[in-house]
């Protein structure tokens, strides 16, 4: 396990905190570090800030994410990697699309001339708001408290995607199995960041695949042409135990 | 072109690559990829009587030769099993059961219900050895490995594995007390342990956990060595195989077939395709038309 | 700057890095070089009753991450091995003097000549793995461990260490049979091959070897973690180490001190003094006053 | 292991014998490989023949060197180093002195300019007689049966060592302890090649070890300032159990 101590600690939400801290190791966007927290678990975290200066951002969910978020200055976060495959970074205006914790993974392909469309269950779970600079922000809640009441794929239909290059979309799987619906038939390249459970990180205990793919390893890019390929995308996950159940 | 298929147990495998049990062998469809892929055959992640979770990550601790893991038996239980094995058994190549169990009655349910998905052989997990109450806790008892051997002899039709541990004072007592199975499998990992010095605290969340990889050929190598000299039986050589090289020194160790795990970290699922091209051209090389020629050739 | 300095058994050493047995430590000279150089202290070599010569080489395997041995306990019997004892004594830091047998008489013998040579203690090799008779043919036999070290302790005055051994289905039970040693060293060697595949034949003359170096050192961390979980004593934490943070690992899993051998051939003799500055860093960056502070801290 | 053909032998004198073999291995004048004859038994050779094409010398005497012996072109050889600290090759005019199949350590040093004394018991035992060209070539052989009746030193006294830069002496070891109290007190540098009993070659069994260096690392090459720290040099030596005797 490598290690650093935390420099900074901003809040990206209500709850979510970015955590800096310094590394020497090249990390690119879309890869992920598995981060330990001793005597508490260890869970894959993509990097928000890429860069020498690095951070995460991080929502309190189970216990390990909620341990992370209670970290302070001066405190020492334990990791391994980088892992997994890097999104392919392509020239052309960017369509990025993030739902909850999922932009976080997406917040450094953010340029000035990107639309982004960023979604949460409420206002204020929604990330890095008014903190990036982009040529157009569609906020999407489920509950309407901010923007447009619904998903992201109803934010799609406001906008017309082959203005874009390149759509980059990291968030619940049900909603990237929506929104690859529903840009599948336009032009524009697709790069998703899909993201199951994962105890390993390095491709060999299985329960992150999804239909014969490790996405921790082969993943957890994946580009528009691969998708079909993933027989379980959207349909099928399994458990801790490796019990398979129905996503819809 | 050498022929580098081989029959165990008869049980035909294009080639002697079988995956491992516990890596990448609990989703069907990673199953019927891998073998879609080049291996020659799988075996499954080790199934129990009921669900586990297995344990909290950390599970696994990355290590220049090789890897520690204390995964812990995670799997759904064996009813939901079934529908993995029907996914992988489309491959059309064998895969063989593993199961685990503390007592000969679970062990047989459980091999009965991997008859009854399709299974080509069992593999009884006798050497896991990082949990409680099963795998090489079973496995050091030679009284309790024979009966259960004993019991399923007469009621399982398709052959029977037993995997060991090399974690036990004298593998040969244990492999006497398992020679009703139709082959052996050797090894499981070594029992061990990784600190984090920084943090102060073993890293694996189980604390002990089981090595494999490179680490642990030697001892793979001398586990066949032993069991071959003493037994008439089919092997499979596990542990720490990474190209052609190795696969060999199993075969003239004693080995009929092998199986691979870590190496599909440090290599990737590519690796069986690899090893299979690299395999043919040394036994070209040095004039071997088939594997069993090789077999036991140091002794 | 931090106080490296252990007392183990009632012995001070001004490092807790002692030579481990059987790496250059048949040669009096030898070993009072490499006190001179910076260990902290040396076990000898293990020297039996009568003159042996060992097994014909290769007697070792260089491997990427270890070695494997069949050396075969070569020595010049406990008579010769006196004038050895009063060269390498001249160091003027202790000596260990380890000693291997099959029976407590010729224990007791071998002990008694060491402790008039003036060896600190000594060291019981009940671990060897590649020796017919001797080593861990002793030493997985738990009444006579038992046997052994009680006959010793009512008649020599030095402090005992019993050397375990890791090819064991359970090191709790013989480190309870050898309880009433000084201290346990952990661990010898690991049971291991290796075959040459153009050569087709075994490398080590004795076929069966012993494994050390880096690939054992996940097996050390744990035996030492275990007994240290089960038993009130002194350990000796050996297997794998190279440089200070495998020390500070062996330490945190509840080391008292460690020997190092192997890592002699990946790095040379210097290898004492490098882990040595090495050791004053990391304690000074982490806050340690002293080595036995970082004793069990990870349990 | 590595291994290699045996493309070409050659007597080196009545019953030494030079195999040669191809390997890519940048190996020195002094080092030397641990050749292993499968089922019979593995030993330190120097180097004979440095460069691509490789040469080993070795005299029959026990098993493994007389296995080595009868091997036919086209058999195999193993062998795993090289080891040892070489020779420094040094500028001006060179002595080399070599014993019995010492010489053979010593054979790629040899050029135009230099007086080489080789020894050996008997005249037929010489090795590589007339097969190498040199300034002056003096013999010495135990029973006169060929040149100087006697041993290297006798044959020193009729020469200047002064006229020469180094010498390189490689031999028994009672040979060269002769040899380094005659030469001593000389300006010259000394570069010996000691050869004692080893078991590893890699410098943990100790069974090479002379006053606590080993030979097959921190040596064979030993330089004359070094030869005092050897305090075991031509007066004690251990056998294969490590049992220590004289060597008066
Ligand atoms: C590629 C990738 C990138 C991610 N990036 C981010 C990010 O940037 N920010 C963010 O907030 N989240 C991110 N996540 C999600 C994150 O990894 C966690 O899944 C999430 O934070 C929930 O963790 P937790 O606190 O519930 O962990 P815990 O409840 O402590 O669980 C940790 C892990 O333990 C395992 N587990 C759970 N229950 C059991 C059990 N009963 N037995 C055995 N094992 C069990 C699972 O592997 C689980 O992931 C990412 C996930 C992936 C795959
Ligand atoms: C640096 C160096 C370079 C050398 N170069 C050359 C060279 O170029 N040409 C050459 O002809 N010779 C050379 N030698 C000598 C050579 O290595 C052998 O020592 C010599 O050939 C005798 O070997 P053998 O056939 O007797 O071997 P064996 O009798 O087979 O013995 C081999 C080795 O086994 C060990 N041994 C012997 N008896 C026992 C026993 N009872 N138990 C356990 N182990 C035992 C010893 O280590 C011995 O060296 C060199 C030696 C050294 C140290
Ligand atoms: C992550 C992991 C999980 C494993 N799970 C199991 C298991 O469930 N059942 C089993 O019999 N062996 C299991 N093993 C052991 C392997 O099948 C194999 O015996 C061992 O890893 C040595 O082979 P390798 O070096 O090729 O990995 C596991 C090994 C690893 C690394
Ligand atoms: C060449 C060699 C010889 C050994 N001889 C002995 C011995 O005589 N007695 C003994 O107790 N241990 C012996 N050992 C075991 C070591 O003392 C040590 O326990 C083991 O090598 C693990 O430590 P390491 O990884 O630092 O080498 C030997 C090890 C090696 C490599
Ligand atoms: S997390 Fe283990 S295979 Fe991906
Ligand atoms: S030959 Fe073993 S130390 Fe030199």
């Amino acid at each position: 396990m490598r290690h650093s101590e935390i420099i900074e600690i901003k809040a990206a939400s209500r709850s979510s905190v970015t955590l800096f801290f310094e590394d020497d190791t090249d990390i690119l966007p879309g890869q992920f570090l598995m981060i330990w927290a001793p005597g508490v678990g260890e869970i894959p975290i993509s990097l928000s800030h890429t860069g020498k200066r690095k951070g995460i951002t991080i929502k309190p969910y189970g216990k390990t994410s909620s341990f992370l978020c209670s970290l302070k200055k001066g405190d020492r976060i334990y990791f391994r990697g980088p892992y997994g495959r890097p999104f392919s970074v392509e020239s052309g205006r960017r369509l990025i699309i993030g739902g909850g914790t999922g932009l976080a993974s997406l917040y450094s392909l953010i340029d000035s001339e990107s639309t982004v469309i960023s979604s949460a269950r409420t206002a204020d779970e929604l990330l890095f708001r008014n903190n990036f600079k982009c040529k157009r922000n569609i906020e999407v809640t489920d509950d309407g408290s901010a923007g447009i009441k619904g998903f992201p794929v109803d934010a799609l239909r406001s906008i017309n995607p082959d203005s874009h290059a390149v759509a980059y979309i990291c968030g619940p799987e049900m909603m990237m199995y929506s929104v690859y619906n529903y840009l599948k038939d336009f032009n524009l390249e697709l790069q998703f960041s899909l993201e199951r459970m994962m105890k390993c990180g390095i491709g060999i205990c299985d329960s992150c695949s999804i239909g014969g793919f490790q996405l921790c390893r082969d993943g957890p890019t994946f580009f528009k042409d691969e998708i079909p390929l993933l027989v379980e995308f959207g349909i099928t996950r399994t458990t801790e135990s490796g019990r398979r159940y129905s996503m819809k | 072109m050498p022929d580098i298929s081989v029959t165990v147990a008869g049980i035909k495998f294009r080639n002697p690559l079988l995956l491992a049990s516990g890596i990448l062998d609990e989703n069907g469809y990673t199953i019927k990829r891998i073998l879609d892929e080049g291996a020659g055959g799988a075996v499954t992640k080790s199934i129990g009587t009921d669900e586990r979770s297995g344990y909290f990550p950390p599970v696994v601790v990355p290590l220049d030769d090789g890897l520690l893991n204390a995964v812990g038996l995670p799997n759904p239980g064996i009813k939901e099993f079934g529908s993995e094995m029907k996914i992988a058994l489309e491959a059309g190549k064998p895969v063989i059961g593993s199961v685990f169990a503390s007592n000969s009655e679970d062990f047989l349910n459980l091999c009965s219900a991997m008859e009854s998905y399709g299974a080509y052989a069992v593999e009884l997990n006798l050497s896991c050895p990082h949990v409680k109450g099963f795998g090489s806790e079973v496995g050091s008892d030679p009284d309790l490995v024979e009966e259960i051997i004993h019991s399923l002899k007469s009621k399982i039709r398709i052959p029977v594995f037993a995997k060991l541990s090399p974690n036990v004072t004298d593998i040969n007592q244990i492999a006497e007390a398992a020679s009703e199975c139709d082959a052996f499998v050797l090894i499981n990992t070594v029992r061990g342990m990784s600190i984090d010095i920084t943090a102060r605290k073993p890293v694996l969340s189980n604390r002990v956990g089981g090595l494999s990889g490179r680490a642990v050929k030697p001892v793979g190598i001398r586990a066949v060595w032993d069991v071959f000299e003493n037994f008439d039986k089919p092997i499979f050589g596990v542990g720490g195989i990474e190209n052609a090289q190795d696969v060999v020194e199993y075969f003239m160790a004693g080995a009929s077939a092998v199986q691979i795990g870590t190496a599909i970290h440090s290599q990737g699922r590519g690796v069986f395709r690899k090893i299979e091209s690299e395999l043919a051209d040394f036994m070209e090389a040095e004039g071997f038309n088939s594997m069993v020629e090789m077999r036991g050739l140091a002794h």
